[in-house]
């Protein structure tokens, strides 16, 4: 019998169970489906630290929350409209951020007496009542598998492992998503298991037509595919995107790639990402700490490479002495500093944006560094490039800051063409570049362009250049050590000035109505919530402006223009403040700090609701 | 820049010869040298410079890395690329150089803070690596630089400026620290000792792969005299043995030599009474470290009796970089990568 | 807290002991242990607990020190006091307890990666210092924690995450590595062998000054069955030569045993062929580090065939943190200081 | 003969030669005996990094000043009005600091061509007329030497080497200096060797008698004691003070002090000073690097003793991320910062106040630390015992920003009375601390005190406290491991309010007519120039005011209030306005900051013009 259809414009789904469920591979394959299928998305994978945290209870429990809809989305969504629970612990651990009259899919094989005490249930929630305020869809997951694998010769707990595959395959009749892709995939997986293989998409299969036959279900979903720019799309994901980000920024400035790093989560996939690119010449040495990482990246700098290092903020913490050497040294360095919760190990799989002013002063010092931060998953990519760029042409480190967030998160990614990249290619030094006054010429490595202030980068083996450099205090132009006073505190400016005057894009200010009063200004990965909030406002006929850093150093020239056109500045930050101690130190105006260190991503509605007091205050 | 560096280095594994002839005085730069008058510095500078001709390499291919140090001051006066970095780290900027650029010779000075303090588990993991690194240790037992305060390497119950009473601390022994490291060329020499410095030098210039050269050094200003018992005429020929391949490891005077004990170890006879037959010959080639981790062991910490110079052990292990560089050309021989293609991915749609 | 604390601890080195009769549970805590089913970790800490007992100390006296790794969680579930640090830092920030309080018995726990990997120079530094800690490194051969990159004893030619063509890095072998670093007690067991775990445990508890004990632990998630043929009954008495002080040195089957080989170095010979009475026999008290060394060069790092077990050094050196009490002890014989005259010197002058 | 005797006020002294040539000695014996004469005095030693630069050439030269005066004083004064130079180096090193007319005592034995030449002289100094503005007089300090050392049976080159000796005799006769002390010194110096001790004697009287009957010098000077606050003193240089102020610190505290640390300049000197205290049970571990310096501190705070570490800003940089671990511990810990210039290895003896902003924010996520910072010599005695003080009562890691130039600097300093310092004992926690619902007791290592948010410091071997720590988020009060969303956004913001929450001394302002307008506001070493600025300044009838920040972080509760009282603030600061940055985010503030980074103390003179000129604009 085939059911009513019904259109929906939008829908938040989000996929609870046990480390060991599978979530979040789950959670994947009906992203990727989705995204396949047109609609916009953005994801939200929110997992505990430990690799398998004990069965069935709260801190075990591991999420995935998906937002797709018919029109362009900023968000993984504040509240989910589905809860798939595939056991007390996870109903329990999600239940508060559920709406009322949310659909509940519930694995009920899993709420025994003993499961529900363990999280503390002294009542069966399924009975008692206690959800009554919403629909839920009570079903035997667990058993279904193990039924629809009966012919299989596997033990019923390898069955059970399948469960998840017969989750996504209601899921995907529930919201009719293709499902070619998920066998393609699943093929791939399992193709040493065939057992296994045949087992997962019959488990699939039997997901799906459980919705088709169920009473349970009396409607189908369907949300359109999105409108979009033309063009070819891809799911991307933040870490994905940023490793692409370098491998096609060593592309274009003809570079070899070189990446120093020690593993640390969650920037461990980049290292895993660029370790699967030797045919493009990228290089990865898994280094036996930080410091090695930095220091590896440094002496391939030297060499000529374009020299990366990857970690999240302890990492960054142990490179600092490092990083003040190569602004010493004045050479090319990316650091990527995906972000997570402090301070010290804090929360290392959740998001956070609380090491801007270590990226901005975490050294001994007078030590600029630009920072360049993306603000969604798929902008990893250009970010990446943009802080190529500013290495290679200012012979400067730069700070690339991402966020655990931006790096687990995924949306769809336009594929942009490669020509249209920018052109990064460099020119080494090959020459002398002083004459003295006896007409003889030398090779002075710190001598600069005039106009970036950059010094040459001379590599070992260029003939008549033989130089040597360090971390002591230079003389200018020379650069032979020197103890002398004026010339340290011109070398100081001069290094403060190269940074400084970094051109880069002017702010770009999003103000439809163009009679905003209230600027909302931000950074990094808190774009979308801000956008998604914005917009919120506006439909209510209320007017605000939203503007985004992408440059956090130096600021863009019209930073100052910019903020000036408001009566009010907000700046909300997953942090204590601290892009707001920085533009209120620089330009002087009463910014309004709006901050969360929950390690989630903002909630649009209520960063909506900031926005409108603010506005009404005005 | 020579043709190497440009394409992303094809792996060959080699470094341009010079295209002149090469003296010392090629390899002194213009900047005045900053050691103390009398320090042991100057003269392994002198042999590292006399010595270099002798590789006949392009210079602008060889690099010094040093960390901080009195020691790591040395490329300031090596007229080649050099980088004069930060205290302990030259190891690990040196691998992320040597590993990319195997076109070049790298070469790390370090002190016996600098190597064995701040830097121990860069230059163990260097060692393990094997990546084509020439490693000079100046071992001179204090820190210098900082004025000294006692080292890695000073014996205990050394009164400094940090330890008034004395340290309490038991020294690394640098030798028997690399071959527990799995180090695959370990050999020891003396700031004084032009000749063997040299031929020491050569020694690891040969070798392929991490090569660990320590080098005892006086640092005459807070700690003279160190190494006195191993330079005076009077002494050294019966406190020192001097390592070489296929000879028995007897002392310099002849007098005793290395014999095996039942229970295992290396022990010391008099070479009259056990006869020159009995004496262990040396086999730097030795797969197996043990032999050369017990002559590391022979030497007394306090007095320098029965201190083994020469080359402990040099073995044939594929260097870190070659396997490195094989594997990135293992990777391209069916062409590199298409960069279109890898964005695009395989799971895509089009919106039209 | 007891007296001990209050007095800027008179020398005593001496852990107050409990009055209670403790058994395994007093050792659990309240927390659920979060590894992952199967993890060996399990066994390590049901081990250990249950060895505690026997100890006999003032539970409140014993302190478990730990860096970050899957085996760093280890402190949460021992009803000791404890600190689960940052990554490496667990040996200096050991140090740091141990030294100044010489009533507490500190224990640390690492992993392959977190000792040797990152805290490496941290590592044999106390080892050779000799405080008074125990070490154990949980050796999985594989980063657990971040899920799954190859570590600094996992084989050459290891495919993970980070190395999709294989690891290149030459291993660490644990033991070698800490005999050249002048431990005075190193050993190795096993995570599924209670019993040899509890006798190394209590042999390390016994030594002064730093123990080291590799523990051969399986991580079922990314290096599953790293350490089976040393666990599987066909195989592992043919594989594993189990070290007993004054016994000879034989696989655990009897079939083969160590010899002497004419160039110094040890071999394994068949005993019937040569009779016991050639094979070695062990001594850990050995002065001499070169047999234990050389003896840790037995093994192979692919096949694990010809691995010892058990307490490879033990040998007595004052511990770095009695040493360090005495000074301040002597220091003190005289009476403490006195401020009002430090603070006024030799040289002042009154203004009226 | 006896000579005609000149009154001065005050006389700055700068002794200058060869790194060998012992001036750092023989400025040190002047300044002892200036000092116990009653004088006020400060003074600036400056050498190169280099242990022994190569002899006579320009880097080579070391050099110390003295400021000494019959009035207070508070710098080493700018222009010397005396200059000792051992040989052309040092003369044309330091020429370009000496004003017109100034004195210059040349030893002219060192005035070869060859020495003359090597340092770019082609003419010599002496005959050319170049130095026909100054008073010149030419002695053959060597030779005479030599002369004068003719009985003792020593090699020329040993008597040549008492030639300082000779030096210090002739400006304590200039000076009329009382000789006792020096001879004191040289006996216990030379003890074990007489031979020496009697040349140095001999050098030291010969130089002496040489000015009483050489025609060259017509008259000696006088310069009377200084009226100062009745009581004994002492000469105190900064590391000294620092070391003193911690001893006296953990004497009040009545907790063991312990020192883990790795040697780097210009902080060694405390260590040192420290090891030699084991009667007053400081312990001092020499670490392998300074991440093991920290980590051994936090071992032994966490077993209960005073633990500090020291170092400069490239070892800070190597704790960043151990600092952080203290920060989510919550345990007491003293980190010296003796700032040197920067960045990287930069200038490692030369004076900076660049790592504000790194002890600030040089740590992942949110880790809020205090910072405390002396502002003379002797004050670092006062600002360690401060900086204990917070450490101990808040449970926190807490940095004291000291410099290179109060590190070697020294002021007499007035003796204090034990008695009088504050009694520092902590409690440590000793029972349970939370009772459960059911009349249950625990212990919650993360309980607050209600008042100071400090947590209970409860040491190992305390029965019944048996408990764990990490630096893992945990959650509020009972202190277990905990991801939860709203418990971390608790967690960051009370240890920020802990922080914010010390109480600190309100910021005290000099503003002697009190119409001052303009506020100079400086913290740290430039205290001393700024005071000799705003005197020179109110000379010439001009009011301002000055105020000088001792507490970083967090600020003093009435600075905003100060702030607000004057049109301008000026912020003096040696580094690119680091303080002013924070005093403008913090305070909305148009701070004017004014800086230099030449590794050398502000000059008064330069400091009164720059705030005569913001005067004049208000
Ligand atoms: C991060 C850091 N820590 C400490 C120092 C200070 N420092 C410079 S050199 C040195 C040790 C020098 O001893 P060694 O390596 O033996 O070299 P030597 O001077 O004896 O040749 C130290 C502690 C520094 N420059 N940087
Ligand atoms: C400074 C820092 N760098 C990196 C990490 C990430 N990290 C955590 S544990 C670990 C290695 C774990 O391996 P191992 O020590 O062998 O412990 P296991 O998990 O295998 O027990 C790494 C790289 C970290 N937490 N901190
Ligand atoms: S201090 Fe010692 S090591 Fe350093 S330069 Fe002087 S003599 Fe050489
Ligand atoms: S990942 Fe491996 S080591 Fe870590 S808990 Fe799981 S099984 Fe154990
Ligand atoms: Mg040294
Ligand atoms: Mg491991």
């Amino acid at each position: 019998m085939s059911k009513q259809v019904v259109q929906l414009d939008r829908v938040i789904i989000r996929f609870a169970g046990d480390s060991g469920d599978g979530m979040q591979l789950t959670g994947d394959q009906f992203t990727s489906r989705t995204a396949s299928f047109g609609n916009d998305l953005s994801t939200l994978p929110d997992f505990p630290a430990e690799i398998r945290a004990p069965a069935g209870t709260l801190p075990g429990v591991s999420a995935f929350q998906l937002h797709f809809a018919d029109h362009d989305i900023m968000t993984p969504g504040d509240a989910p409209n589905v809860l798939v629970a595939m056991n007390p612990a996870a109903l329990k651990a999600n239940m508060r951020d559920l709406p009322r009259g949310a659909d509940l899919i519930i694995n009920t094989d899993e709420f025994t007496t003993r499961a529900l005490t363990k999280v503390g249930y002294d009542a069966n929630p399924l009975d008692d009542g206690s959800l009554s305020s919403y629909s839920v869809h009570p079903i035997p997951l667990t058993s279904l598998t193990v039924q629809a694998l009966k012919g299989f010769d596997m033990s019923k707990k390898d069955a059970e492992r399948a469960k998840n595959m017969f989750a996504l395959g209601l899921l995907s009749w529930l919201y009719a998503r293709p499902t070619e892709g998920t066998r393609t995939f699943l093929k791939q997986k399992f193709a040493k298991k065939p057992e296994i293989l045949a087992a997962n998409i019959a488990a699939f299969e039997a997901g799906w037509s459980f919705g088709e036959t169920t009473e349970d279900f009396s409607v189908q979903y369907e949300i359109k595919p999105a409108t979009m720019p033309a063009g070819r799309y891809r799911n991307m994901h933040g870490n994905l995107a940023l490793s692409y980000g370098l491998i096609a920024a060593a592309e274009r400035a003809e570079l070899p790639l070189f990446l120093g790093s020690y593993p640390i989560t969650p920037a461990s996939d980049i290292l895993h990402e660029l370790s699967k690119h030797k045919k493009f010449g990228v290089m990865t040495f898994q280094a036996e700490d930080e410091i090695a990482g930095v220091g590896s990246a440094i002496g391939a700098a030297y060499g000529g490479m374009l020299g990366v290092t990857t970690t999240s903020g302890p990492g960054v913490a142990l490179k600092s002495e490092a990083i003040g050497l190569a602004v010493s040294l004045e050479l090319p360095l990316v650091i990527v500093d995906v972000q997570r919760g402090g301070p010290s190990t804090g929360l290392p799989t959740k998001t956070e944006q609380s090491d801007l002013l270590q990226a901005m002063f975490g050294r001994n010092g007078e030590a600029p560094v630009p920072i360049v931060a993306p603000r969604s998953p798929g902008d990893c990519f250009d970010a990446a490039i943009e802080a190529v760029r500013i290495a290679t042409t200012y012979r400067t480190p730069v700070f690339l800051l991402s966020d655990g967030y931006l790096a687990n998160g995924s949306e769809p990614w336009l594929i942009p063409d490669v020509d249209s990249l920018p052109d990064l290619r460099v020119e080494f030094a090959s020459a002398h570049n002083h004459t003295n006054d006896d007409g003889s010429t030398e090779f002075w490595p710190y001598k600069r362009d005039p106009e970036t202030l950059a010094r040459p980068w001379a590599v070992p083996g260029t003939k008549g250049l033989e130089h040597r450099i360090g971390g002591i205090e230079k003389s200018d132009g020379i650069g032979n050590i020197s103890y002398d006073a004026d010339n340290h505190d011109l070398m100081v400016r001069l290094r403060q000035a190269k940074i400084d005057g970094i051109t880069v894009a002017d702010l770009e200010v999003d103000d439809p109505t163009g009679d905003a009063r209230v600027l909302v200004l931000g950074w990094g990965s808190t774009y979308g919530p801000i956008g998604a909030a914005a917009r919120r406002v506006r439909k209510d006929g209320i007017s605000v402006a939203q503007a985004h850093l992408r440059h956090l150093n130096p600021f863009p020239a019209n930073t100052a223009e910019v903020l000036g056109r408001y009566d009010k500045v907000v700046i909300p930050e997953m942090n204590l403040g601290q892009l707001a101690l920085l533009i209120r130190g620089r330009f002087l105006v009463d910014a309004i700090a709006y901050n969360q260190v929950r390690g989630l991503p903002f909630k649009a509605e209520e960063l909506a609701g900031v926005i409108k007091d603010v506005v009404a205050s005005v | 820049m020579s043709e190497a560096v440009d394409l992303g280095f094809p792996s060959l594994n080699l470094v341009p010869k010079t295209d002149v002839k090469q003296s010392a005085k090629d390899f002194k730069t213009d900047q005045e040298v900053r050691w103390c008058p009398g320090c042991g510095d100057y003269a392994i500078l002198a042999g590292v410079q006399s010595f270099m001709p002798e590789l006949g390499l392009a210079k602008e291919n060889i690099v010094w890395i040093s960390g901080i140090g009195c020691s790591s001051r040395f490329p300031y006066y090596m007229d080649t690329f050099g980088m004069h970095s930060i205290h302990g780290r030259a190891p690990a900027i040196a691998s992320g150089l040597a590993m990319t650029r195997p076109d070049l010779s790298v070469w790390v000075v370090t002190g016996d803070g600098d190597a064995l303090s701040i830097g121990g588990n860069h230059l163990i993991h260097a060692l393990r690596r094997n990546v084509n690194l020439k490693i000079l240790l100046f071992n001179n037992r204090i820190y210098g630089l900082t004025k000294g305060q006692y080292s890695p390497t000073s014996e205990v119950g050394k009164v400094t400026k940090s330890t008034p009473m004395g340290s309490l601390d038991y020294p690394f022994n640098p030798v028997s620290l690399a071959l527990g490291a799995e180090a695959s060329f370990v050999a020891r020499t003396i700031d004084s000792d032009r000749k063997h410095l040299t031929e020491t030098l050569r020694a690891a210039a040969l070798h392929e792969g991490t090569a660990l050269v320590e080098i005892y050094q006086n640092c005459n200003i807070f700690n003279d005299g160190a190494w006195d018992p191993l330079k005076d005429s009077d002494h050294r020929d019966s406190l020192t043995f001097r390592l070489v391949d296929g000879q028995p490891i007897t002392l310099v005077d002849g007098s005793r030599g290395v014999i095996r004990e039942p229970n295992g170890s290396l022990g010391i006879a008099d070479v009259a009474e056990v006869g020159i037959d009995a004496i262990l010959v040396h086999d730097a080639h030795n797969p197996d470290p043990s032999v050369a981790f017990a002559l590391s062991r022979l030497s007394d910490s306090m007095t320098l009796a029965n201190t083994p110079i020469g080359v402990f052990r040099d073995v044939a292990r594929p260097s870190y970089d070659s396997a490195f560089q094989s594997q990135l050309a293992l990777a391209q021989e069916s062409g590199r990568g298409d960069l279109a293609a890898l964005l695009a991915g395989s799971d895509t749609w089009e919106i039209v």
